[in-house]
């Protein structure tokens, strides 16, 4: 196997038109708007990261308890928490420009297609957003969130309302809670989707046997952790198949092996999720340690791999 | 609710809860820890004795986050005492996870998160504090209550436990505050210096204190609330995802908006609490 | 907390009319037929078993190699290797005969509606048998298996064809690849099924990045363990809601806790998988292992905790 | 192909393969072994050393399958050495799980099965036979050396390996085959007293043998099935689910029928043999 020097790994990758230094993006709802994490290291190391799903209004979210451990994975009901757009645009992403310097993705949930459109439209101006993040696959929300995302019709209207409005990339991201993914991947390419992003969370459920009634509040919830990761493989890889646009992978992504994995099956970049939540530098071990993987693959450029599984 | 702001104040760093100054330090440290002991203490309660990098934690009333081999979200604990280089904590085993944790040898490294949440705000105890815990909540008012004394305050300490099986620390709190401390059991089944108190810990409260800190199951919590007579602070639980603010698993509403559980609590002051229906 | 003796604690069910010792029931396609275990245990402790999935004529299954290994649980795409149900008849269960005496519980598939009510129909007078088992949730085979089980039309035909040449009840193995279980198992009751058994595998994938090609030569194969135990776990508590008819809940159970916590959730019985195969005792474990639990969790008959969760 | 039956001989227990009679037992056995050894032998090659209840295992050729914490399936390794209460293996680091093994330390447990796969025939081997082993096929080949010199044989013995970095375990076979013993490598890197062979073992198979036994790669084992001019035996590869039988995730066709490599296997005689293409 070929042997490669540091200098001569390339881990960057072009995510719809914007050059990302490396294809690790921490996954909305991990890690906040990031400027807490930029207490810990520089978030600037991080190819981008996609923030805390915003809606049009603040939201508390569901009742707690919203957490439930499971074997490799956890299930969370958090229910989209979140200050709205307009503390986003006053409060949060004011606090991120002071610490970080390259485009965000702007993840964005609503529960109606005009909520979405708004809420897209209020964050369009807003200069260190890079892409859309049309978080379609909300397992913790009722009348919004995965309905949207279970249905091609209904995931289309949303993504080409978000058009409208945009000037930037949008990403529908999808959910694995379906018969087959890509008839709502390629519903979304159709109505204008610059990309595809998937999985969110499992639909998954514990119940307590002591105290008998469910771990969590709202009884099930969006199951995450290297439990999913053969899940969200199988589906970024039918997916990276059956459309055109660019894939970012996530679902259980753990090291820098799981990251090529993903990449190999299709995925342009890979977000990490639970692995943030369980130790906050995650996402920064992954990005160092992924050159050094590289070089044990023999892999001298990330882009070179993407979707080999599927040639 | 988002844009309360008090110039000049550190500002609360958490993503969107209250905007508001906050006491305490945020400099969360990840670190390996070496157990030097592990024993039982009471029914299915442990003292844990770890050494390693301490320096994260700042007050009373923080807690730190453990991961175990073969289970996925780390274990939130309390600190029970703490100085340069060691750390106590006791738990309770309730499940699988503090089952393992109750079955690890002295001698394993453990990988801890520390210096999580903000803690006790030992400075405003004043001369006569009060302290009240139950069951599980007695641990984290152990290094408080040392604290309180190294400051001067001549704290009140009143611990509950459901039965004499349950009962732990007492000999520790009796060093610091001596017949100030005062043990409650539901059954009556526990006596000594201190006499036989069976009931609540609401049932014996001092007739005067200054301030009050308290920790415990959420039903005392409630009753504690009810039953004291000056400001004061409630340490809370809550199931967590990450421990440190990421998350949003352990969210709760306030009068100062919403608050995160593990870092912009566990302690919240009296006045801003909004009980759950 | 009420403390129970032994002789307080009951562990037998009813499951579509029969009386099982205990819920305890090793699934199609980890226990074979059965006698090969009884060389290291006596198999009649369990509950149960539900042996190989059978079809009409032999089948060797797919090329190898036919397993990956991942987070807390495995992929397979063995296929449906079986000997085909004359071979069954006139070999596995004489050799079952010998050294189990109870029903046991027949898992069948085919390719075609006739295939299933042939299968089914030859087997029917086979008197060890107590119940089928009708695998529509394959994901390992083209053009039948799974391809029944993701369309409530399909797997009604399939259950309705099986009712009509058959004696003895009919449950129905529902995949979990499916946007909403609970249409495909009421389609499934209404077509006359005495019961529903779930989850057969996600539908999963890992890709080699040294070799650079998929772990199994299948590509997708079916994925289990217990990382799918929260998704199973809410599938069987949205099944139970959703029919009348006795549900028997599977995916990565391997304990009694796991047992006792899908029965909360509305499981009348508990098939255990995967776990059979990293421990050939589990099962008989599993069985021993109840009663203990039960007596901790102060349950003094099995049947009282069927969907409390479900109440 | 179901209905082959040789009366008065002891049936194979697959569920559905050949039930055609079979050499060696399948009582398969758990037990937790203690590690006594573990090192790096050769290029990410080492040997393990455990102490356990080995009766179960009866034949060379045989494979254990071990549990590793973190791990979901076990790992199947075949046996290179064992008496009454010792078990050495030999593996390679090819994956996490082999990674994890190579950093397990002595003392530790390992929860292993025991006996498993059917092993070589010895009685077959006449008084001249030849072992071939390539790589990580060397390893069970060992044990069948010495169980074949220990009931009179002869046996003459070729091993290959990529480079010299990778050879391991020629001081043992020539313990027991002494001069017999021809270590080959591709790079013609190796040299000692049996020279310098550069090649492929097939280069350098003896002119005349009573019988073969061979495992190795699948290249290997094709070229040597072309090279060998009598009757022999082949050992193979193949990822397992259970590696009991339970699973089918081995299996392969065979002339006699279907089979699987955990359990009829993972030794074929040569006629059995149907190559994939």
């Amino acid at each position: 196997m070929e042997k490669l020097t540091e200098t001569q790994v390339n881990t960057s990758v072009n995510l719809c038109g914007i050059r990302i230094d490396n294809p690790v993006i921490p996954a909305s709802g991990t890690f906040g708007y990031g400027y807490e994490f930029a207490k810990l290291y520089d978030i600037n190391e991080l190819g981008t990261f996609s923030f805390k799903g915003t809606t049009l209004e603040p939201r508390f979210g569901n009742p707690t308890p919203r957490i439930a451990e499971c074997t490799a994975g956890m299930i969370n009901s958090v229910g989209l928490q979140n200050p709205g757009v307009h503390a986003v645009i006053n409060t949060e992403l004011p606090e991120l420009r002071k610490v970080f310097h390259k485009p965000v993705m702007a993840n964005i949930s609503g529960f109606s297609v005009e909520e979405y459109a708004k809420t897209a439209e209020l964050l369009n101006g807003e200069e260190q957003i890079g892409w859309f993040e049309v978080n379609i696959s909300c397992p913790n929300v009722h009348g919004g969130g995965m309905s949207f995302g279970t249905d091609p019709k209904a995931a289309a209207s949303v993504i080409d309302a978000v058009k409208r409005v945009t000037t930037k990339p949008v990403l529908a991201k999808l959910s694995p809670n379906v018969t087959d993914v890509t008839l709502i991947a390629r519903a979304c390419e159709a109505a204008g989707a610059d990309g595809i992003s998937l999985i969110n969370t499992l639909l998954g459920m514990r119940f307590d046997v002591r105290r008998r009634k469910p771990v969590i509040a709202n009884t099930m919830g969006g199951f995450s952790g290297p439990a999913i990761f053969p899940v969200a493989l199988r589906m970024v890889y039918q997916t990276a198949n059956a459309v055109n646009v660019p894939v970012v992978g996530m679902g259980g992504v753990s090291s820098a092996e799981d990251v090529i994995e993903m990449m190999m099956c299709g995925a342009t970049a890979v977000e990490t999720g639970a692995v943030n939540l369980v130790d906050p530098y995650a996402s920064l071990n992954i990005v160092r340690e992924l050159p050094v993987k590289m070089r044990e693959l023999g892999i001298s450029d990330i882009k070179n791999i993407i979707g080999i599984a599927n040639k | 609710m988002y844009n309360i702001r008090v110039p000049g104040a550190r500002r609360c760093p958490a993503a969107f809860c209250c905007n508001l100054p906050f006491p305490g330090s945020f400099a969360m440290k990840q670190g390996f820890f070496t157990i030097t002991e592990n024993r039982k203490l009471a029914d299915a309660t442990f003292l844990m004795r770890l050494e390693g990098d301490t320096e994260a934690i700042t007050a009373p009333g923080q807690f730190v986050n453990i991961k175990l081999d073969g289970f996925y979200l780390r274990r939130p604990i309390s600190v029970f005492d703490c100085d340069g280089k060691t750390l106590s904590i006791i738990y309770k085993v309730v499940g699988r996870g503090t089952d393992a944790l109750s079955k690890t040898e002295p001698g394993k490294e453990l990988d801890l998160l520390t210096g999580l949440g903000n803690g006790y705000d030992i400075g405003a105890a004043g001369k006569r504090p009060l302290l009240i815990g139950g069951g599980v909540g007695v641990p984290p008012l152990y290094w408080l209550c040392k604290k309180l004394a190294a400051q001067g305050a001549m704290p009140q300490v009143v611990l509950g436990f459901n039965s004499a099986k349950d009962v732990f620390a007492v000999a520790e709190f009796r060093a610091v505050a001596g017949p100030d401390v005062k043990i409650v059991t539901v059954d009556g089944s526990y006596s000594d210096i201190g006499g036989c108190n069976k009931g609540f810990v609401t049932d014996f409260l001092p007739a005067s204190y200054t301030y009050f800190y308290t920790c415990g199951p959420e039903p005392m919590l409630r009753a504690v609330y009810k039953a004291t007579s000056t400001e004061g602070e409630f340490s809370f639980e809550e199931r967590m995802g990450c421990g440190f603010g990421a998350c949003m698993g352990c969210s709760c509403k306030t009068v100062t908006g919403y608050k995160r559980i593990c870092k912009d609590g566990p302690v919240l002051k009296k006045e801003e609490i909004l009980w759950k229906n």
